[in-house]
């Protein structure tokens, strides 16, 4: 039998968050942290989580495992549970809706503060914009992003200012943009992100790289977006 | 673009080139002294002045003096901004180190061209 | 509905990676130095005063076992804050910015620094 | 009798935040139509995003001769004859537009040397209306092109200014006194709240349902819910006995593996190591349709040639390609591998087994995605006020079998249509009376009954058991007896679900009361879906039946219609009438 915490609370109910503890029978299979969660839920039905794709690519069920931060759905028992213990938590730093449901709507907005869209203020040809084999590898790293919030709610930085720094998560998307060959829009892009707190906050602590379940690196790529400033100030 | 008037230079990069740049200026004023310790073990009065006295020293000390300033504040105010979150007492925080540099600065001065 | 949501913000739950702790340690170092930059300061000017000054601040410096540990304690704190300086310019050059490097760099910083921590308490003593 | 729901006007709302909504919600608020899209998850979290092989489009970048008709053929040939040729022909011929338009939204294609979108091969493509061997034809963005177009139309959408009403749940739809659909009423997951979305039109784009089997590619939130809605509304619903069983599945896990995993070279080997496809299909071999490998797999795993454990799969062979070829073209693949079946494929073949993936039925829609009440054999009556696209529609586009790779073009192409007939009708001045409060009051009898639900059944017990019933008398092969039976297991299991027991009754974030709707919509949909597989007695396509092993032009060259209220099938006249050309006529089906 695994022990397993989890943060419990109900908006109805509770004044404060509590931890709950349940047992799961696990048949000595390594299960992934999304299937206890369901023989939980079967126990408990009031228990709430996300949860969709279960393969790691929709990234609905972001939560903390046992202090990391990472995809319930492709993270197996055997990579985080030690002395045959699991805590779940929800991710730090966003206000919490009900039990490990997060309130995501800070994350979306600074998202959506980078103007993840392409911009290209020239007229679209007939087919597609011609792009390189080696224009596009420059993406590679940056699109695969799931939105989980994994990496932005790992960051102290954004922690303490959620609503001025862009975090991790959205900062990879602008450089996602700033690096597309087919995007015209750079020094606007640029301008936007020149002031002490958007960008300037990431200190390198590499804690966004820890956790992405993606495997993707937000501090490189801020990194060269703080190069991209660089050179076009100078 | 989040927008902040307290802030050293108000913009991101401004701020963060001059912390780097008055880091480097303070790393090597350090060095050059922890050398100059090393090099003179018996250090006395004289040869502690007279190394003063050099414009040049003086110059490097100047600059290191003014680095200090700028990288006192960049630093505090982001750590101000970070975990102080009632505007009164930030701002508050934010005087406080302000005054102090602008005192050391002042005292640095005298010292250096006072004895 | 209209209370407010609670913050999964417990510190003690989170993990975070070594290069954090460097980071962290990098601010309190910083905040320390600020603090006793009016020791440096002190020193410094009664150093320069006249000769009885300087020869206070030899005094203090090799017998008065408080001075000496505030010296100490400024110059780890001081040789921590430059280490982790110099670490933080590499990564502006594009270094280290991998998971591994990075944690390999943190090591090297924090490990560097106990050396220097050392060096300095047995130049000062 | 119901408490007075509080409402919210709009002029279009499009229900489900996938590929087909949002290139619906796309295209009407660009036209200024005031729009909502209602999403049960955050956009990108739709199950759009775990599309892998590509988006099949004659754009001619792999083959500069490309012809759109190639690929109508070929799509024609895949359904089996029962796709419709004017909406085949619709969607072949827009697709490039299409496609472009997706590029010139930022969607981070794979490229070619030239610059142009790169093309994999995929199966059942081919060059010349199949005398010209194998096409190249699905356009890539690796091995993840449905999460690049799912963000790439969310970024669209927020470029645009959609109206976004995220983790909203639509329960039912209202219907007006004249029998036309004007709104829904929905539930706002974080608080609870009930509320009725007013509209003009109404746009379903809820996707699949492949929850209603055990094993299935689909994401969990996949649980038909258009289809539900339709069915208790009285509307019917169009050849839902053919499912896809996609060949490659992760035994165990049921995560998707691409069938560009075989477009790179990568082929199926049994327990002997032989190449079993070459037998099955010796011209397109392991590019064969989806429903020739799947049971061809079955067929080899049945007569002992299986491989693992329990001789229960098959192995899919890829360490020939390269490491570097794996990497840079099917990274996706490699990380679920790892993770799903604790095989690194740069090394060892993938244990796979045909798993649930598509539903090619759905609600019948025209080729503006209308909503079509099919009356007679040859004769539509249009619902007004619905439409339907993507998954959830049977335009249709993949008849009995769907190729690989048209499920991403189906869904940009008519996401694309139903928001310019839309525009169209609207700017034409439709008009609707509205809904009296009785009108909502129906609507709102299902949620009801869940909220008053005393005690019964666990949502749980009865979404295993549905789900355990389909897969065995509904799976790749069927039979009437065993069909049968099925059908008296769902008829029982029906009791348990109206008692079903829902525990929780609070408001916020109730994930056991959005449970227990979807469980109410999977079962309408595997109920269709079983008394439209046991009606259909030939093999086509993806229903293949051991007691009526043949296909029957003449009999069923048709679409089945379920018809909820008397339950039963009727027949609908397949399209043969394309716009520009003359149609194909069946022929026989083999790679």
């Amino acid at each position: 039998m695994l022990n397993v915490s989890i943060y419990r609370y109900h908006p109805e109910q509770d004044e404060k968050p509590h931890m709950q503890d349940f047992q799961v029978d696990t048949s000595g299979k390594d299960l992934m942290v999304l299937d206890v969660l369901f023989s939980i839920k079967e126990q408990d039905s009031s228990v709430v989580f996300r949860r969709s794709c279960r393969e790691g690519v929709c990234g609905s069920d972001g939560m903390n495992i046992n202090g990391k931060n990472g995809l319930a759905c492709i993270t197996p028992l055997s990579s985080c549970v030690k002395k045959n213990k699991l805590v779940l938590r929800p991710l730090p730093g966003l206000p919490v809706v009900r039990d490990l449901v997060v309130d995501m709507g800070q994350f979306y907005k600074q998202y959506e503060k980078v103007k993840p869209y392409l911009l290209n203020d020239t007229p679209a040809p007939a087919i597609e914009r011609l792009q390189t084999p080696q224009e596009r590898a420059k993406l590679d790293g940056l699109y695969e992003c799931i939105l989980c919030a994994c990496c932005s709610t790992a960051c102290p930085s954004f922690w303490w200012n959620p609503d001025k720094f862009i975090g991790p998560a959205g900062l990879l998307q602008s450089y996602r943009f700033l690096a597309d060959s087919r995007d015209t829009a750079t020094q606007e892009r640029l301008a936007e992100l020149d002031d002490p707190f958007s960008v300037f906050r990431c200190h390198g602590i590499m804690n966004c790289v820890n956790v992405c379940p993606k495997g993707l690196n937000p501090t490189r790529a801020i990194g060269h977006i703080r190069n991209m400033l660089l050179d076009r100030a100078t | 673009m989040v927008t902040s008037i307290t802030s050293f230079g108000r913009s991101g990069l401004y701020d963060w080139l001059v912390q780097r740049i008055t880091a480097l200026v303070l790393g090597c004023y350090t060095v050059f002294l922890v050398v100059f310790f090393l090099s003179n073990p018996g250090l006395n009065f004289q040869d502690w002045t007279s190394l003063h006295a050099q414009l040049p020293v003086r110059i490097f000390s100047l600059m290191a003096l003014f680095s200090l300033g700028a990288h006192c504040w960049i630093g505090l105010w982001s750590v101000s901004t970070d975990y102080i979150k009632p505007f009164g007492y930030r701002f508050l925080f934010q005087v406080v180190v302000g005054a102090a540099m602008f005192i050391y600065i002042v005292w640095g001065i005298q010292l250096l061209w006072g004895f | 509905m209209s209370k407010k949501r609670p913050v999964n913000l417990d510190l003690t739950t989170i993990q975070l990676p070594l290069p954090a702790l460097t980071s962290i340690l990098h601010r309190v170092t910083g905040v320390m130095l600020f603090v006793g930059l009016i020791f440096f300061f002190y020193v410094f000017d009664l150093s320069l005063a006249n000769e009885a000054g300087f020869n206070t601040v030899k005094s203090l410096l090799t017998q008065h076992f408080g001075a000496k540990f505030i010296a100490w304690g400024l110059l780890t704190a001081l040789s921590f804050h430059l280490l982790a300086g110099v670490k933080h310019l590499i990564m502006d050059f594009g270094y280290a910015e991998t998971l591994k490097s990075a944690n390999l760099a943190a090591k090297v910083v924090l490990s560097s620094c106990v050396i220097l921590s050392i060096l300095v308490g047995v130049w000062l003593w | 009798m119901a408490e007075n729901i509080s409402t919210m006007s709009f002029d279009a709302v499009v229900i489900g935040g996938g590929g087909a909504g949002m290139r619906a919600a796309l295209q009407l608020t660009e036209a200024g139509i005031k729009t909502a899209c209602i999403t049960k998850v955050f956009p990108t979290r739709s199950h759009t995003v775990s599309a892998q092989g590509g988006i099949t489009c004659a754009i001619a970048s792999d083959d500069p001769d490309d012809d759109w008709r190639w690929h109508m053929y070929d799509t024609i040939k895949g359904s089996d004859y029962i796709g419709d040729q004017d909406a085949i022909e619709y969607m072949c011929s827009v697709g490039p537009q299409a496609v472009f338009e997706l590029d010139h939204m930022g969607l981070p294609f794979s490229r070619t040397e030239k610059g142009r979108i790169y093309q994999r091969p995929f199966g059942g493509q081919s060059k010349d209306f199949g005398k010209g061997g194998q096409a190249a034809r699905t356009c890539a963005a690796a091995d993840r092109t449905g999460h690049a177009l799912l963000h790439a139309l969310y970024q669209g959408n927020l470029k645009g200014g959609t109206t976004f009403l995220n983790e909203w749940f639509a329960v039912d739809l209202v219907v007006n006194d004249n029998k036309a659909v004007v709104g829904v009423i929905a539930i706002c997951i974080e608080t609870g709240e009930t509320v009725y979305v007013d509209s003009k039109v109404t746009v379903l784009a809820t996707g699949g349902a492949g929850r209603i089997y055990q094993s299935t590619t689909n994401a969990h939130i996949n649980t038909g819910d258009g289809i539900g809605m339709c069915l208790r509304a009285g509307l019917p619903v169009q050849d839902m006995e053919m499912w896809q069983f996609h060949p490659t599945g992760i035994a165990g896990a049921g995560t998707l593996v691409t069938e560009g995993c075989r477009g790179e070279g990568g082929y199926l080997i049994n327990k002997d190591g032989e190449r079993f496809m070459e037998r099955y299909a010796p011209n397109a071999k392991d590019l064969a349709g989806r429903d020739v490998v799947a049971r061809a797999m079955v067929m080899e795993i049945l007569e002992g040639r299986g491989v693992g454990k329990n001789a229960d799969c098959v192995h899919l062979k890829l360490d020939h390609l390269g490491e570097e070829v794996l990497e840079s073209r099917l990274p996706g693949i490699c990380e679920l591998s790892r993770t799903f079946a604790h095989v690194d494929p740069v090394k060892e073949p993938i244990p796979v087994v045909p798993t649930c993936h598509y539903m090619m039925g759905g609600i019948p829609t025209n080729v503006g995605g209308q909503v079509l009440f099919p009356e007679s054999e040859s004769k539509d009556r249009v619902v007004e006020g619905l439409y339907a696209c993507g998954e959830v529609a049977c335009v249709s586009v993949h008849g009995a079998n769907r190729l690989g790779g048209n499920s991403l073009l189906d869904l940009v192409v008519f996401g694309r249509a139903v928001g310019l007939q839309v525009e169209k009708s609207i700017r034409d001045g439709y008009s609707v009376k509205p809904a009296t409060q009785n009108n909502i009051d129906v609507a709102m009898v299902q949620l009801q009954r869940l909220n008053n639900s005393k005690g019964g059944e666990r949502i749980s017990v009865v979404r295993t058991e549905l789900q355990r019933i389909m897969q065995l008398y509904f799976g790749v092969f069927r039979e009437g007896p065993s069909m049968r039976k099925g059908l008296d297991l769902l008829r029982q299991l029906r009791g348990q679900l109206q008692n079903v027991y829902l525990q929780d009754k609070s408001q916020a974030f109730n994930t056991d009361r959005i449970e227990s709707l979807e469980l109410n919509n999977l079962f309408e949909v595997a109920f269709a879906t079983a008394v439209a597989a046991e009606a259909r007695q030939e093999s086509r396509g993806a229903h293949a039946r051991n007691d009526y092993t043949d296909r029957d032009d003449k009999q069923w060259l048709k679409h089945s219609v379920y018809y909820p209220e008397e339950e039963r099938i009727g027949k609908r006249d397949v399209n043969f009438n394309p716009a520009t050309m003359p149609a194909f006529p069946p022929k026989i089906r083999t790679y």
